[in-house]
């Protein structure tokens, strides 16, 4: 189209809209540059366990939490160094924990897979598929007590659809009208299980609805679209104090694991989706609308390339927790 | 320990007891659960419990154990003081998830930002021919979990005392209650009881034997106590009282002073918590020992319904007696 | 009305359908009267345990069962003794098993709530709620591979839907195709609790149907409606070769089991409900369409009196398992 | 037990030859669990079956450890021979019900009516640096349960040649293959192996000390061994290979004879098979020993991510040695 043609070279004064737009493709880019370190590091062994990269997934993190509030928490995954990330934990402390330093989020005893903050509500990094949704449902429960207008958001996997933990919370969430916004981060895959193959059902709204709970699918590939359900949903459970159930339709590009052989899909199914790539996509519309110029997007490029360079260099000098205090934190006392 | 004509209190009554002192002490507090409100508790502990603190207290919830108790956790790390009653042990295998590979561990993965102060109720043990499903002890099973702390109150003064240390506790607490022990009555002076939930208490002091046990086990140890007294065996009865952690100090020197041991458990015998006190004894007091270790267990076989052979599961005081009196030395 | 009036003394020459009807009402005065006897042999303490009675869901078991062949496979709960009994498990036999005898259908060791019968395919008998429904599923799994047309017919307490192992078992049988008919007893509460607060959505139907499963709604205390029911429903699954959602509306008279102090109903609902008892009910209809006079309705008394008889001198004069057996069967050899 | 140049073969591929052959025997085998298709098994020890057996024998599940553990549970019940593999004993959790309620008793419950031939596979142990929820060992906790039998291949031999026999035997059984083995080599000569999973095996004849142990242990008790050999203590090495039911026999006469016995389990040491196997030598060797049973285990603590703790929690050769070292009687 000729508006891209003629897109100009500088950018229109950035107005508050144009602001968050770019702020928004900053974060996603911060998820991408630390993960694609985090996977080098991983090759080259100075981080290790299983490392669960969320490339593609950007936006699903992104849109969401660009939308909490500082007092509300959020429960994820294994894959959650984005959402952890971008709920204000440093890139510091997060490289540093894959390190499994003292320095790390957890003190280096959690790693990759459980990225724990008090500071900013966030509640980890849960290993066990389905396992974080009753704890968010509790955590609802005590802020309607608490009558603090906080909300509890869940993030899962479509995979974690079909445990029996899935059911049992959204039924008690929706009887007992708790603020929960369950994000399913549908990626069409839990490890090598197509989702197709795995759900007797495929419309997870018609799910939500036998739970009586609302819900409504966002595209997990375009940002806007993302934080423009999730404020809707938010909102709702806010507001109405019940909860709500969000599918974001999304990909990841790079296997389950670091162990994942691949074989269970096409190389050209992956290409496929990385046309609809988060940020590239955003990037281009940014510059289409003439609210990015390349000096701008090298800002953006440069400053993320420092935070990666920095965090990495953070967790190179951590040290590590005494193995006299092995023990410690089995219980409080 | 005996039921008395003077004023009394059952089991039952004291852990009603402890939980209404314990929501109108803290208001974070809340019982939830399967029938603890309406019906009152499948076994009548929480009766009144509704009328009393009302449906925001008092919660019951659907059949799902993973949900409610996973809701429990997730609540307690949000500042509340949830007592979550699982009805029974066998009905907990549903929630293993939740207990296991979360509350057990959350403050260790998180590197110490989130304890999980929850305390799990549920009823252990079997007698009633309730049958192979509803009728383990698996408090003992539960004590190989680090993370978990696991209590077993015997006595009416345990069952109202130790609640309120448990809630106090910032981390996760089973408590295991026998329920054949709810109708229990011990005569009781209402002064306010405070009990630890560190420490195993010596229930009968005695110089030749002692025997170690828990829970119902306790109650049959002292009837058998009673009856090696008269043979003039005096037996040193120690109630463990906690599960994990095993209070060695206890334990042990009772051991080393009776340099005889037998172990009482209804529980299954093969990594019970039998062993592992046997194993701690080889390692501590192997040298003060006058003779082997023995352990009095449960038949490990799936409860059966027909009461003779249910009965036939359980180990009596006489079983007690008899082990004791095969033991070396205490006989001339 | 008239007819009611006009019905006649004596029945008709029976047809083939008058017939089956008078065996109906037969099979469900069998499970009423042995039940009220277990009631009475429980009070004696004859009958130990925890006892659940069926009073007033006999036509679910009955209406059922009735449709099934001989190689289907039934699943049950504790509160079993009247789906034992249709399906061909002797009164003798499931007496003595209350007793805690050995000639009891599982030998003494099962009681009440694990009555089995391997010769009618009877597979009991679980007190966990929704333990049965994986195993029903693997039942049909095992029938589909074995291509043998045998159907798992799995019946479970509303209660038993809000598990997690609910939700698994259906997802599973509907994903593979299995040939399973659940048959959800609704019955309006599980021990205490009643169904709308245990439900977020108490429209169960359309939970099936989250699970791509068709549903439909029975009167649990007609027995014609439950044998037109699952008559359909079973025909579907055997022939489908995928699994089906019955769900009977019903009630049950007596306290959720004997230690029940029934504190959460009032005697009036109870006393609603008995109103639509689906024996007198369905005995009224028979005798109004004159297929059943009052000495036949008569006979059948007797005949049903005389079998609990001989249950109870049967269960009576029952062995016991020697205790030197203890451990049998804790493993096969 | 050292891999060596000529042909050899790795427990995964023992595994995975064991599976494959069991599917051509016997056409009523399946396998049936999360990844087992498609993606090849979580460890990759299902490799290329999907392709051999075809997706009715070959069945990737959903994420759902009950549903599906319970319907190999229903299929095992009606003729079939499942092979149900889950991921990792951590998950197994989530399918306790169905193995505790209904696999380990159903035959009891049914009086004998209703056996339950199913195996169950899944990976255990530590030492990847997978943290708290994907690290525990937990086969001495089943093997607490009457009714399971526990298996726990430690050689490639075993991993080959215990299927079979699981498979026909006409109970659950429960094998827990450590996942930092299957890439373990050992000579392998293609005969078909038969071994049988009821006796506990002598890996190393010794005179002075017993080393009792299983697993990933057996292979650090070896080279344990090795070195104490080098100061002159000759240690037996006994592999226990089956949980339950112990095989008291051959691990209590190796006691007997060399009077010393050390339990080495990465497993936690409360409650696990270690305090069991300390328990039955007090109770049938007490007086044949010549110094306390000694157990080297896992540390009690969640696993945790850095690599320098999680070593830590392990048990090694040295620690091994140096336990025996600390031995009576042993250094002249
Ligand atoms: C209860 C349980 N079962 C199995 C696993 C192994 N596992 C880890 S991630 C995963 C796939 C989960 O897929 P999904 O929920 O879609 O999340 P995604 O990885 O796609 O983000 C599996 C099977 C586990 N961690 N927990
Ligand atoms: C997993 C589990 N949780 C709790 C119980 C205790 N219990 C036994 S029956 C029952 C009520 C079940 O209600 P429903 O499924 O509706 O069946 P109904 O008794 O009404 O026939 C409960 C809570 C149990 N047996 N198993
Ligand atoms: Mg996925
Ligand atoms: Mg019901």
């Amino acid at each position: 189209m000729p508006t891209k043609k003629t897109a100009p070279k500088k950018a229109k004064s950035p107005t508050a809209g144009n602001k968050k737009k770019i702020h928004l493709l900053h974060q996603m880019m911060r998820i991408r540059a630390m993960e694609e370190k985090a996977y080098e590091l991983y090759t080259q062994e100075k981080i290790r366990g299983i490392l669960h990269l969320y490339d593609g997934e950007e936006a699903v993190a992104v849109g969401v939490i660009e939308n909490l509030q500082k007092d509300d928490s959020i429960v994820g995954t294994y894959r959650e160094h984005g959402h952890a990330l971008i709920r204000g934990v440093s890139m510091n402390s997060i490289m540093a924990e894959m390190y499994g330093k003292a320095e790390g989020c957890s003190g280096g005893r959690g790693g990759s897979m459980h990225l724990y903050d008090k500071a900013t509500n966030f509640l980890g990094g849960s290993a066990i598929v389905a396992n974080g949704l009753p704890m968010a449902v509790g955590v609802a429960f005590a802020y309607k007590r608490q009558k603090n207008n906080a909300i509890a958001c869940c993030f899962f996997g479509e995979g974690a659809v079909d445990e029996g933990e899935f059911h049992e919370s959204l039924n008690l969430a929706s009887l007992w009208e708790l603020p929960v916004l369950f994000v399913c981060e549908n990626n069409l895959y839990s490890m090598g299980m197509p989702f197709e193959l795995a759900e007797a059902e495929t419309n997870l709204i018609k799910k939500a609805e036998s739970y009586d709970i609302k819900g409504e699918i966002a595209n997990g590939m375009d940002v806007m679209a993302v934080v423009k359900a999730s404020e809707k949903a938010i909102g709702y459970v806010r507001k109405e104090q019940k909860p709500f159930f969000l599918e974001c339709q999304t990909y990841r590009y790079r296997a389950h694991s670091m162990f994942d052989p691949e074989r269970y899909r096409k190389k050209e199914e992956v290409r496929e989706w990385k046309k609809k790539d988060p940020i590239t996509t955003f990037t281009e519309t940014l510059k289409t609308e003439g609210i990015l110029s390349e000096e701008e997007l090298k800002e953006l490029q440069d400053k993320v390339a420092d935070e990666v360079e920095t965090s990495v260099q953070f967790a190179e000098n951590g040290t590590e927790e005494p193995v006299e205090d092995l023990a410690r934190y089995v219980y409080s006392d | 320990m005996k039921t008395t004509a003077q004023q009394t209190m059952t089991y039952r009554q004291a852990v009603r007891d402890a939980m209404r002192e314990a929501m109108q002490k803290d208001d974070r507090v809340f019982l939830m659960g399967e029938d603890v409100g309406r019906y009152g508790g499948c076994f009548n502990v929480s009766e009144g419990m509704l009328e009393e603190f009302g449906e925001d207290r008092i919660i019951d919830t659907p059949l799902s154990e993973s949900g409610f108790t996973g809701c429990g956790i997730g609540a307690a790390v949000e500042g509340m003081r949830p007592i979550v009653e699982i009805m029974t042990v066998n009905f907990s295998l549903l929630a293993a998830d939740q207990i296991i590979n979360t509350a057990a561990i959350l403050q260790y993965m998180s590197g110490g930002q989130f304890n999980v102060p929850i305390v799990i109720r549920m009823a252990t043990g079997r007698g009633k021919q309730l049958a192979a499903q509803h009728s383990r002890s698996m408090e003992g099973w539960y004590a190989h979990i680090p993370g978990l702390k696991i209590l077993t109150p015997a006595t009416v003064e345990d069952a109202r005392g130790m609640l309120w240390p448990a809630l106090e506790d910032p981390d996760p607490v089973l408590i295991f209650e026998n329920s054949t022990l709810y109708n229990y009555e011990e005569a009781w002076s209402s002064n306010g009881v405070t009990v630890d939930i560190r420490s195993a208490k010596v229930r009968r002091e005695g110089r030749d034997v002692s025997i170690l046990t828990y829970g119902i086990g306790l109650h049959k140890s002292l009837e058998a106590a009673e009856s090696l007294a008269e043979e003039g065996i005096e037996a040193e009865v120690v109630d463990l009282r906690v599960l994990r952690p095993l209070d060695d100090e206890t334990i042990l020197s009772s051991v080393v002073k009776t340099s005889r041991a037998v172990i009482v458990d209804e529980g299954w015998k093969s990594g019970g918590i039998s062993a592992e006190l046997s194993a701690r004894i080889m390692e501590h007091c192997f040298y003060d020992l006058d003779c082997p270790v023995e352990r009095v267990c449960g038949e490990e076989v799936p409860a059966p319904y027909a009461k003779h052979l249910e009965q036939a599961t359980l180990p009596q005081p006489q079983n007690i007696v008899d082990t004791v009196n095969k033991m070396g030395g205490l006989h001339g």
